[in-house]
């Protein structure tokens, strides 16, 4: 396993928002987590790259291994566990930069100054990215005049620049038009072949279209987690199945 | 320097700094020497300060200044203050100034009073009950009265207290009372049932907008009447009890000093002009020759 | 008449109502700026800014006191700058929800509605008398900084917080430390609003009279400070003191200092507001 | 964590401590020079005694005419200041067009980024010889034109920090208000202004704080006489003023003089440091409220 | 035809929010727009109550009938048509006022002052809101203290009060948990004999319970308006398709 959740709880101050998660996932998959709108999704993606722990009175219970290490453990380094575990966000948020700035600056603050090789980088980055062909032009201008789509792009390009094995993705396309949608879920497919990737999506056709394993939360709890087409077909769940028929939410 | 600055009399070489405060009365003077000073020695800073003479006095005595202006002669305890600390010094007398009583411009009742009125006005016992320019002459308005007088710390309130009161520093405390007569003529002249006094300069330079009060001090050997201030009256006397004579105050390790000693004789000489320019009364030219001498004698004193 | 109609009646009389009273506002306001460029604009020419104080109002000039302020603005920002912009940053950036933390925050709060003039007291017996600096600029610039202190950390802090959580979400997510993310994105991120409020702050300071009237700034002071430690007069006590003259001519001299002193408040806010303008324009999140 | 980021942060912490040192040296400031006061000076005097002599052979330190003066020109600019306040920024919020509100806001502000001394040059030279063409028996020095300038002066402060209250209202409100068919005027008095309550009354606190530490205006045109009265037509003194006529005097340290500014400013301390708190104690809990 | 839209074209400032929009719903019906976040839906919605009126920089071009009449007409009364069309919201908003209060403020600033009248007609509206039950002891509790669904049910009880004939309903369910969801859905139901409905819904499923006509929206379009029916199983359009598919959005 690539990664594993064991027994996680998690707290907002008093409100218990996860409620003894399990659940694992092999390299170089695609899993999906779904619920309906404030069921913990964000909140439990965020907790595998330790992201929540900057928010005030937020408090996890439980481990998550990472190649067989749990990653709350008291010698482990966020800053190197993050380099680790790239993450993308629902709203495109580049930097206000130049789109080379933002490609680099993952490097850049490791240290990394040579020039030649951290254009390498970034053209590589890019090209993963699929943004290349688009931007190698105007590496210089500023990132907050590309569009949406290609600002996520950019943003998935600065993530594996510092060469992650497991890449989050909170709902990446869901503020994009139909063909960037279209681009971001092509470049899934492309990057599972090197990455492990767990995406969060409301949208079930999307879930359905890229990933391998399905989550499905439900206030707080993990309701069901199987392959993808079993979910879809064949819930065990009534919750389940009321959510994906489109009874609420 | 340069030979044509020279030639005007201005001394390049003069450097250091002048720390001059106390009383607001002889400030205007002080001031138009110090502005003067600078074409005769630009490089000295003088910095004059408004304290009143006796809160002037309380620095002067620690040797906190180098001159204080001060329109009375020092008390005792200051004296003792200075002595207690090793300050000796000069007393120069450099003007002469009649005392005077304003009221507004359309005040048409108050155009005389006399020293028992004013007493009855400002004595200590007065406050809180004659508040009314009635309480005064029955003929007067039945209006409020606004008083404006010199602050505590001024060698003005002390002069008009003694002279007035009969007591030094005894007076009501429920008066506008400030250490700048400009705040006093500003009150004074934007204020019909307003009465106020101070030096007879700030009259002076403000007669468009303030009316001075003739005096009657019921003494028939010093003018007959009610007598206005003026500068013959002032100089023949004849302005009692309110005329008297301004001073400096020289500290003697100031006068040790090249810049202080240049400065002073600069203000002698040029005492009588600046001090009629500004509103004042001119003292007779001899006493000026005498305060000369008595200040040259004093820095040589010091030298030995 | 309909409750319909009455109610269209109140809704439009109010309108007129609310012009009304916006109207005295703008109307005084006018009427300030004219009377004093009216009164003042004529006096204002090359000798009144280059003279030195005089007993004549018209020889005297203005050059001590826009020295005075320019020596306080310049030593202000020196001292509150720094200290207020590091504070803010540990503020906003740094502390969690703590008890600390809030203590903080009121006291911040609180320090921003203490009266300027406590402030000159706490000058006057700490700068002026304790640590005997004398009424010299440095007391009256550690003064006014401390004064203008609450303002440029709460400035500092609004920008920062103006700044998107998703920013520093990016950085983190590539594995930057706190003080990268701080350093490295979000004071650049902030700078036009930081620097706004600082500007502001100087504004302010520029102002300010009262805590330097404490701190014994209100000598005749015929010479230009030449060290942070001469004593000195600024812009706005000159004026005061102008003001409390009786005479005419001072006045004028008064209102052709204010002109003066407007110019440099206006131009203060007016380069922090275009300065505004132009990062709202900049950086769309 | 690295040392680096140890020390940068401890440097951080520092210049905010800084803050609560400055704190610490006004109370005790205030505190070091009052103590000794009190020692001579009953406190029961102090906050009783209808007569302020300090500097006077005939000493009386009873506080409350400065407290009356400060007390007459606040009241006279709030009485100004609120209401026009007030109905600018509703008229503000519900009324003017955006375009007309993005100019407006600023151009009322600039009322506040006067320097003070400015309004006392004209409350001084202006307003009061303007009142006195239909009061004559107004003083030259008076709490009326100080306190109604000082209201101008402060309006934008009631009326930006309350428009800023009123806009934070949730729009969903203002649209269901208009959604039920509600005029403008239903809207901001039925709904807007009682949603935006806690943040009018902390704008309207600050201003009172505010006007409670204006010095220079009242300085300038108020005039420098402690009289224990209610009447605007003469001249009075506030605590401000008394700390600066004093401080003019350049006062002898140590004095009993020179601790009456202190005494008096631990006065004007306690009164804007209760106002403070209280509307940072509003605002708190107001922003709970819509969290 | 109760409403009927006529060539509304809409612009903020220079965006073309709405492009040439002819669409006429029948009386007593309840018509769904759907579509892409930002395609138009809440626009177009608000412009049947003039609710955009307030925006500045808003500009309608076009004509709205109700009954017949266009309501931006020179001489309507803004006020007047909002007791006529009535409009329930995404996030239930209750004014912070007591249940009572909120049910009867429509009526009250109408003039009407007879308390008796007024509970009688907050009783009624309650009723047909389906809340009564729940909050008849409670009449004066502070309405923010309700649940999000009750909230929501009370503002559209505030909203019958004034007795409109139609209702516009902007994602009424969105914010709120499946039982909920279920209750106002069955309300709608109740209220389609009564009143003219129009709601917007994200949701698909629900478009497809609630509705009998539906309209898709896209970019500022209408692409495609038939019976709800028509639209779910043989929509003319592929972007109709994709959308319904879950292609994108
Ligand atoms: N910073 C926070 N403080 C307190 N509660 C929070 C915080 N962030 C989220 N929550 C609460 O935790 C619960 C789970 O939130 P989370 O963001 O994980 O939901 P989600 O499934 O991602 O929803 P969405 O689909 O809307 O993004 C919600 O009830 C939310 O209100
Ligand atoms: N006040 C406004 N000013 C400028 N543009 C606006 C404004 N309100 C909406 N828009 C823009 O108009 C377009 C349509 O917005 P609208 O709110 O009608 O979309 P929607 O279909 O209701 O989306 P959603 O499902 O997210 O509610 C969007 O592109 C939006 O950005
Ligand atoms: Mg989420
Ligand atoms: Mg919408
Ligand atoms: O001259 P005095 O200021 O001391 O009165």
């Amino acid at each position: 396993m690539k990664l594993e959740a064991r027994d996680i709880n998690a707290y907002y101050g008093d409100f218990h928002a996860l409620k003894g998660i399990n659940v694992a996932m092999e390299e170089k998959t695609v899993t999906a987590f779904i619920g309906p709108s404030g069921c913990g999704k964000s909140t439990f993606l965020r907790i595998f790259n330790r992201m929540n722990d900057y928010i005030d009175g937020f408090k996890t219970e439980g481990e998550i291994l990472l190649d067989g290490e749990n990653i709350y453990a008291k010698n482990v380094l966020v800053d190197e566990l993050r380099k680790r575990v790239g993450m993308v966000f629902q709203k495109p948020n580049p930097f206000p930069k130049s789109i080379y700035e933002n490609v680099v600056y993952g490097l850049k603050i490791q240290g990394m100054s040579n020039k030649a090789a951290l254009a390498e980088a970034a053209e590589k980055a890019l090209h993963q990215a699929a943004l290349w062909n688009e931007v190698k032009d105007n590496l210089n201008k500023s990132a907050l005049a590309l569009s949406g789509g290609q600002q996520q792009r950019l943003c998935i390009a600065r993530a594996l620049a510092i060469s992650p094995s497991v890449l989050l993705m909170d709902e990446p396309a869901s503020a994009l038009d139909p063909i960037s949608t279209a681009k971001i879920e092509e470049l899934i497919h492309q990057l599972k072949e090197q990455y492990t990737i767990v995406i969060v999506t409301h949208n079930m056709q999307q879930a359905g279209r890229v990933s391998d394993t399905t989550a499905f939360f439900y206030m707080g709890e993990l309701v069901e987690h199987a392959k993808t087409k079993t979910i879809f077909t064949n819930p065990k769940d009534k919750r389940t199945e009321d959510y994906i028929t489109g009874r609420f939410g | 320097g340069g030979n044509s600055k020279e030639s005007n009399g201005t001394d390049d070489n003069l450097t250091g700094s002048i720390q001059i405060d106390g009383s607001s009365t002889v400030y205007p003077i002080t001031e138009a020497v110090a502005e003067e000073f600078r074409t005769e020695a630009p490089d000295v800073k003088v910095t004059v300060g408004v304290s009143g003479t006796g809160g002037g006095f309380k620095k002067f005595v620690r040797g906190e200044t180098d001159i204080n202006n001060s329109s009375r002669s020092i008390s005792e305890s200051e004296a003792k203050m200075a002595q207690e600390n090793n300050i000796t010094y000069l007393e120069l007398p450099v003007t002469y100034d009649g005392l005077t009583v304003v009221v507004h411009p359309e005040n048409t009742w108050a155009s005389t009073m006399t020293v028992a009125e004013l007493k009855k006005i400002w004595e200590p016992a007065a406050q809180g009950k004659i508040t009314r320019w009635n309480q005064i002459r029955p003929e007067w308005p039945d209006q409020e009265i606004h008083l404006f007088g010199a602050g505590v710390e001024s060698g003005t309130y002390d002069y008009f207290t003694e002279a007035v009161v009969g007591k030094s520093h005894a007076s009501r405390g429920d008066f506008t009372a400030s250490e700048d007569d400009n705040v006093l003529v500003q009150g004074v002249s934007t204020d019909k049932f307003a009465l106020g006094f101070f030096g007879y300069a700030y009259y002076v330079e403000n007669k468009a907008k303030l009316k001075a009060v003739a005096i009657d001090d019921q003494n028939d050997t010093n003018g007959k009447g009610a007598i206005l201030p003026s500068p013959e009256t002032v100089k023949n006397g004849t302005y009692a009890p309110l005329s008297r004579p301004l001073f400096i105050y020289v500290n003697s390790k100031a006068a040790s000093r090249p810049e202080v000693v240049e400065f002073v004789e600069f203000y002698l000489d040029n005492a009588n002009a600046l001090s009629t320019e500004v509103g004042y009364i001119a003292m007779p030219e001899e006493e000026i020759k005498k305060q000369k001498q008595k200040f040259q004698e004093f820095v040589s004193g010091l030298k030995k | 008449m309909t409750n319909s109609t009455r109610n269209r009646i109140k809704d439009k009389a109010f309108q007129v109502f609310g012009i009304f009273c916006m109207l005295i506002g703008l109307v005084f306001l006018a009427a300030l700026l004219i009377n004093i460029l009216s009164e003042g604009l004529a006096r204002i020419d090359w000798d009144f800014l280059t003279s030195l104080p005089s007993r004549r109002a018209s020889r005297s000039g203005i050059l001590t006191a826009w020295a005075g302020t320019l020596w306080i603005l310049v030593l202000t920002s020196l001292i509150a700058f720094p200290l207020g912009i590091s504070a803010g940053v540990y503020l906003e950036e740094y502390t969690k929800k703590t008890k600390m933390a809030s203590f903080l925050e009121i006291n911040i709060a609180n320090l921003a509605g203490v009266p300027s003039i406590i402030y000159g007291l706490l000058g006057l017996e700490i700068f002026v008398r304790q640590m005997g600096m004398g009424s010299s600029l440095l007391a009256g610039a550690m003064t006014l900084s401390l004064l203008v202190l609450p303002i440029v950390i709460v400035t500092t802090r609004e920008s920062l917080k103006a700044v998107p959580q998703t920013v520093r979400q990016g950085s983190f997510a590539l594995g930057a430390t706190k003080w990268q993310t701080t350093w490295l994105q979000v004071l650049p991120a902030a700078f036009g609003g930081i620097l706004t409020g600082v500007i502001m702050s100087l504004s302010r300071a520029v102002g300010e009279a009262a805590p330097l009237v404490v701190v014994g700034a209100l000598a005749y002071v015929p010479f230009v400070p030449s060290s942070p430690n001469d004593e000195f007069t600024v812009l706005p006590i000159q004026i005061f003191n102008w003001t409390s003259r009786p005479q005419a001519e001072f006045l004028v001299n008064a209102a052709a200092a204010i002109i003066m002193l407007l110019l440099i408040t206006f131009l203060l806010n007016g380069i922090a507001v275009y300065l505004r303008n132009k990062q709202q324009k900049k950086i769309k999140w | 964590m690295k040392l680096s980021e140890k020390i940068i942060e401890g440097l951080l912490w520092l210049a905010a401590t800084i803050t609560i040192l400055v704190t610490i040296g006004i109370i005790w400031v205030l505190l070091s020079g009052s103590i000794p006061f009190f020692q001579k000076v009953s406190i029961i005097e102090f906050i009783t005694g209808t007569e302020w002599t300090p500097l006077f052979a005939k000493k009386e330190f009873g506080i409350l005419p400065l407290v009356a003066g400060t007390f007459l020109t606040t009241a006279i600019a709030i009485a100004v200041a609120l209401p026009l306040g007030l109905t600018i920024a509703i008229y503000l919020n519900e009324y003017a067009p955006a375009r007309l509100k993005s100019t407006i806001k600023p151009v009322l502000e600039v009322l506040a980024t006067i320097p003070t001394v400015v309004y006392g040059f004209f409350a001084l030279t202006v307003v009061t010889p303007f009142l006195q063409g239909f009061i004559p028996n107004l003083a030259g020095f008076n709490a009326l034109s100080a306190g109604i300038v000082m209201g101008i002066m402060i309006i934008p402060m009631i009326s930006s920090l309350s428009e800023d209250a009123i806009s934070a209202v949730p729009k969903s409100l203002r649209e269901a208000a208009y959604g039920m068919g509600s005029t403008r005027l239903q809207t901001a008095f039925k709904v807007m202004v009682p949603a935006a309550s806690s943040g009018i009354i902390v704008s309207v606190i600050l201003a009172i704080s505010r006007a409670v530490g204006e010095t220079m205006l009242v300085a300038i045109a108020a005039g420098q006489q402690p009289r224990f009265t209610l009447n605007p037509l003469v001249p009075i003194e506030t605590i401000t003023t008394y700390i600066v006529q004093v401080s003019l005097g350049d006062v002898p340290h140590g004095s009993l003089e020179y601790r009456t500014i202190f005494a008096a400013g631990l006065v004007l301390f306690v009164f804007t440091f209760a106002l403070n708190n209280l509307s940072f104690w509003i605002k708190k809990k107001y922003q709970e409220k819509y969290d």
